[in-house]
Order: C-alpha cells, then structure tokens, then sequence
C-alpha cells in the first residue's frame, strides 16, 4: 500500500543522521520534525535561526519570533539567531547538510520544478532558488503523481526550474528513487508496492 | 552629531523622493519599518521601488503603499500575501522583479560593502540566470548578481543608543542589517533608545556608522500566521 | 553529535595533512589560536599554506610553525613582526601572497557563503590587479578576486556552548568568524565552554553550524605592543 | 616657519566635522586624536571596533583590545566590536567618512604610495589599499620632502601604488594642497611659508 503523508514524513527522516544541520520546507517536509526521534538534528529556519523549536503553547506566541513560513514558533537552548544575509551565506556556502522539499515536478536528471506554475498566480521562489542550489543534500518529498494520475516524475520538467540538476533523493508515496547517472534508480518500494506499479507511474527513465 | 528624531515623519523629512529606491528590512510582518512605512504613506512619495522580501499584507506593511499605490515597483522574494499586490500586478500596474531571497539579501550585503557583482550558483539553469553574465570557477557554473545601493534604508530594531548602533531581537533581525548597510541614509526605528553605554559592545548587531536617523516608537508588531501547539494533558 | 575535544591534539586528529591550506584566525597576537598552532607544531605536518592576516612573532602565533620549517606559503596582508618569517622569505623558502586585509577577509567569507568570486576596487591599479580579472561597474573599475575555501579552519574564541555557537570578545573576534566560514573543517579553541542554554541565542557571534570540533583551553594571550597612559595627577 | 608633527596634526583635524566616522593610520595621523577638541567624532581601528579610545592606564591593558597598530587601547560608551569582513565591508562601502595617512610620496594625479619601497623589506600594506579605495575622503599627512630634500610630492609616484588617483587632501609641513584637475592647487601655507618655497619643494605641477 503506498505510503501515507505520515509515513512519508518518516521515511525522509530516516536520511537524517546525528549532528546534521537540516532546513524542511513547508507541507509534508515540516512533518519530518516529528520523526527525528532521539537523532540530534538542528533545522534551520532561513528568515535567520538555527535549532527551531516546535510551535509555542498558546499565550506565548512572539512576535519577534517565526519560521520561514511565518508562523509562530519556539527557540532552543541551542537556538542561534543572525541576519539574512548570513542566513543565506551558509546555504550557499554548503553549510545546511541536507534540505527537504516539497515539489511539482522532478526530472530524471535531478531538475527540480517547484515554485510557480505560468498563467497562475505567481508568489515567488522565497529561499527555494538558494536552497537547491547550496545545500549537501536535495531530498524531495511529495506524491507521484498529480491529482490527474499524471507522474510528477518525469523525463524532462514542464513547469520552470527551481534548480537543474539539483536533486538527490526522491520520496514519494509509492518510494524511493535516486538520482543516478543516466536516469533514476529505484532504492525502494512502500510495503506493498510492486517495482512495477512504481516504474509504471513513472514517466522518468528508470536505471 | 544629532540622530534621535522626535517622529517618523520627522525623521523623514528632505530624504524622500518620488522615483526613488527604497531598501526595507523585515521578513513577512516581522521586524518591518512599520512606523516609516505609514510616515511614506503621510508623506505621499509617489513611483517607489521597494527592495524587501516581501509586500506585506493588504492593510500592513508594505501593503498600505500599494493601496495608496505609491510604489511603482517591487523587488522581492515572496509576495504572495497581498491581494492588492496581486491586482495591480497582473493588471501591469506594478513591476515585480523577483529575486531568490538569498541573492536578494547578498545583493543588499554587497552594495553595502562597495562589491559591485559578486558570483552565485543560485538560479543557474532557471529564469532568474536569464541575461546575465554566466562564469565558470572549477569546473561549475555560476551567474553574476549585482550589488544593490538605495537611496534609502528604513529598517526596524528593538533597541539603540543615540549613536545609532542597533541590537535586533530573535527572528525580527532578518533582512535589517544588510537592508540598513546598502542604504546611502539610513533610518532606523526602534522599541527603546537607551542610555549611551548601556549596550554591551559585543552584543551590537548594527553599528551605528550604517543609521543616520533614529526613532523611538510603539510597534503593534503584527502576527501573520498564528500557531501554537496544545499543553499535554490541558 | 559530540564536538567537545579533551586536546588540541585529538581535536586535530585525523584532521591534519601535508600541503593543507589552513585558515587561522586572529590579527596580530590578538585572537590567535595558540594551542591549535601548537598542536599543530608537535604533529609536525608539512608543506602548510597558510591564510592568515599576520605571521606571529618570532616564538608566537604562526611564528612558531617557521621555526620548523612546516609553512610553504602565507596568504596574508602585514608580516612585518617576524625576522624569521623574512629571512625564509628572502632566502626563497616560503612563497608569500600579498592580500589586502579587507580582500583577505573577504575572500574568505565569500568562500563560506558559495561565492567564488566578487569584485572589489581595492587594489585596482596596483600590482595586487596584475593578472587580475578587470570589469567596469557605473563606469568604475575593479578587479575579481577569489572567494577561498580552507581545507581547516583554526579559530580562538572567547566562549563556546557543546553545539559549537560562539562569542567572542572584543577586538579578539577580528578574522576568526570569516575563518572560520571558508573551512571544510573548523576546529574551534575558547577560553570556556559553558552549559547549553547558557548563551543568549542573539548573542551569538558565530554559529555553532561552523564549527565541527571543540576544545577548551588556557591561553597565554600575549601582548604585541603594550601601550599605556599615565593617570593624570600620579 | 614649516609646522612641526603636531602642527601636521591640529591642521589636519580641522578637516574633521562633527558625526564622521574616521580611521586614522600610524605615526603623525594618530596624533590628529588629540586635536579634535569638542567635535563629535568616532575612530574606526580596521582590526574590528568603531569608537577607539585611548591608551589604557598602567596595569588596565587587555590582550583582546589592541587597535591596528597591535597596541592596547580601551573602549569608549559608543564603542561597537565587529568581525573583519564586517569592518572592511564598511570601509569598502563608503561608510568611513575619512582616512588620515601618512605616505611616502603623492603624485599630481591623485596617485599614493605608501606601502613598499622595492628592494628594501617589504611587510605588507595591511589594510591600507582598502581604505583608499573604499573612505569617502582620503588626506594625506606628511614631510612635504624626503630626508634627502627632494620632493615627496611628485608628478608621477616611482614606487608601487597604494592606489590610483585615490588622494583628495595632502597636509605636509609646508601647507595644505588639493588633487585638482590637472594638478594640485595650493589651499595654504604654514605661517612664515611662501608659495614661491612650497613651489621649489614641489616637483608636481602646481595649477
């Protein structure tokens, strides 16, 4: 059976490993937080923290203090604050070990298209742009395939890029594949899933 | 050297400009200029560039300067908050020029330190690297983006002396130093001004060489996405 | 993830390697790390290229690694207090680059932030833009330097939590964050590790992401040039 | 009578205005601190620190608080600490209102020299590069001739450069000249000092 947004969010946690600096972008990737169990992971908030705490208890909320999604959240005794600049310095510079994302569109050579769709309402790339392009480690989370049943994991992006050649790992509900020289390789299935329904719902040339 | 200025409008008065560039701090609606936000809309400066993240809500922030549309263009990261920007976007009102937020944040940082380009893999290989000058260095590829230099800086802190050098607070920081350092007049507004010697000078987010003008005022510091978590067994 | 090292030694363990290039904190005496550079002596490592604003003294700093031959090549922008240091250099031994202090540090927090290049008018017209990439901007001249990034970094601070954040103080704080940025590999030396949670998180000068290994130490802390005024009176 | 060091020094910090932010290099520039009197102003040491103070009393010197020059000093109530990158980027930026430096010779064209005398030592120009091409203005303090007599105020410098067409201001023993176009005007003399002498101790071109 595919794997739920739940069980999504665990295995993605499964690639973080102790000590890692890790930024998860909005949706399912935020859940990640939840699966990290006794892992010492730090995640970053690119608006300038590093060690975001979970959201606070209602009455505590700050003003002074969101995460890249504006909401409210909590510091840590290990939480570090510094400007945008600097925030983006250590994205750029390789600092973040890995980033979780979620996406539209992957391509089997690792292109990524996840920011806006032509002819619809655009809102921007926020740090998405910086992310893909500087962090160790591209891990997308999101379903195979659209509402439609058309694969999000194609031969070539339709939507405009994020990143080319930026991504890693691909999660979705059906598994994981890898980004290889050549195409995609399967690592695995959800319990229950054939590599078959998985290369069927795959537009992507599989290695 | 007198910085402390009684108001926003005070404070203000002979640097705006019609036409002019202005570099806002703040990320979403926290830590924003929002007392030098509403003294430009009293003061009607018309045909603005804003460099800022974002746009603000409809009636915060940025947001009331396009309902009054006094801003001729943005350059942002992320603007999807504000249906008014929306309108007056599609509608060729308004120019947006989007910029990945780390780039726009180093271009602010490097305008601010006389660096002109500096280079960034950011965006190579999507429409952002489109026109401008790509280079290689080792072997990979890597666009030039230029440095940004306003014409004014307005920016928001929690506390300063009456020299100007600023301390932020938590996540309210953000885009404020490298907005202040990019600005050739710089303002700044803060929660408290506090007597000369009592920040310690190791804790000074901010110099006061990059604030030439100061305030003190009430912020309503608005909160865009409330979430909080239940206590357990409550 | 534990950083916390019982040694200088250990902290470099695995971690030294003939023909390294090592970025070193400090200016002049002034923030060096003195027992990373000591270990560094007693591992006897070779061939070091070093970017470092200053060269130590003759029995001090960096000084002490061309006592024994350990150091190929400086990156530095003043080298003036070492007799050692010039008679390596006259004699042809030691490869010195010049770098202007401010192109110094800004090649290596350009090398932290993925910058591989920016452009800068210091220099311009000078042997430092020989052979150097010349651009115009606004009708200004200047000259691309190279963002660099160290396979070490070796920093001084004065305070450090076990997560690595640290707080420098003073002067003391000069090269060591933008040092500490450009290395694959920072190894960190404070005066005291204090219990997490102990450090106010806007305080925090260099966060503890940039720093892999940590050690706590004593510190002689010498003084180059000790000058002083009389009290009036006395 | 041509002025002596300290009268170098009392001239030059007429330059100064109230609220500037300025670095001040070794030797008869740093005696300029002395003669600011009431105006308001703030010294920048390039090693990190805005708000210099003087040396520290006996037995009050701090190893972490040394100025450019590697002496001990002591903070002020404005004093800020900042990183390297951080203070050059100031200086860079244009937000040093002023440097004060002494030199070696000065050329018609705005040309510095100060940095290294070939074949001699050579210890390296520190930040001096930096703060000619990035202060708002550069004045130039010192010996308006060598130890020899000739003139350190040239037509073409015939040292390495500092920088190129960098000087606004030279204040030597003799007076006070501009960069102008086209050459040097002279603003004034030392008491008791013609024109005719500063002219015969001036190889550059006086307009």
């Amino acid at each position: 059976m595919p794997w739920d947004r739940n069980q999504m969010a665990a295995r993605a946690a499964e690639e973080l490993e102790d000590g890692m600096y890790v930024n998860l972008g909005i949706g399912i990737p935020t859940l990640v937080a939840n699966y990290v169990g006794e892992k010492d992971i730090t995640l970053q908030s690119e608006n300038g923290m590093l060690g975001m705490g979970p959201f606070p208890f209602e009455g505590e909320e700050d003003p002074d203090l969101i995460n890249a999604g504006k909401q409210t959240i909590t510091e840590l005794r290990r939480t570090s604050y510094f400007d945008s600049a600097q925030s983006f310095g250590m994205i750029r510079g390789g600092k973040i070990a890995a980033a979780i994302l979620g996406a539209m569109e992957v391509a089997e050579n690792g292109d990524l298209a996840n920011w806006m769709i032509p002819g619809k309402l655009v809102k921007g790339m926020g740090g998405a742009m910086d992310l893909v392009a500087g962090v160790g480690r591209v891990i997308v989370v999101m379903d195979h395939t659209n509402k439609h049943g058309d694969s999000k994991v194609l031969k070539e992006c339709t939507l405009p890029l994020t990143g080319k050649g930026v991504v890693d790992r691909i999660i979705t509900n059906l598994g994981v594949l890898d980004v290889v020289e050549g195409g995609l390789k399967i690592v695995e299935t959800a319990e229950g899933v054939s590599e078959e329904e998985m290369r069927a719902a795959t537009q992507a040339k599989i290695v | 050297m007198k910085k402390v200025y009684s108001s926003a409008s005070e404070a203000l008065d002979g640097v705006l400009q019609d036409g002019m560039l202005i570099a806002a701090g703040g990320f979403g609606l926290c830590g924003i200029p929002e007392l030098l936000l509403q003294a430009i809309k009293d003061a009607g400066t018309k045909n603005l560039t804003f460099a800022s993240n974002n746009a603000g809500v409809d009636d915060f922030g940025i947001g009331i300067l396009l309902q009054t549309r006094q801003v001729r263009k943005m350059i942002s990261s992320y603007v999807g908050e504000n249906a008014e920007f929306m309108r007056q976007y599609l509608s060729g009102e308004l120019e947006l020029e989007f910029n990945p937020q780390g780039t726009l944040a180093e271009r602010m940082r490097a305008g601010g330190c006389g660096i002109p380009g500096f280079y960034t893999k950011t965006g190579v290989g999507t429409v952002i690297a489109e026109g401008k000058e790509h280079k290689e260095f080792d072997g990979e590829t890597y666009i030039m983006e230029r440095g940004i230099v306003a014409d004014l800086s307005i920016v928001k802190a929690w506390k300063a002396d009456e020299t100007g050098n600023l301390v932020f607070r938590k996540t309210a920081r953000n885009f404020n130093p490298p907005a202040a350092m990019c600005g050739r007049i710089c303002v700044a507004e803060v929660e408290e001004i506090v007597p000369l010697g009592s920040l310690d000078p190791d804790t000074i987010h901010l110099p006061g060489i990059y604030v030439h003008r100061l305030i003190q005022g009430t912020h309503e510091k608005r909160i865009e996405q409330r979430t909080v978590r239940q206590k357990e067994g409550a």
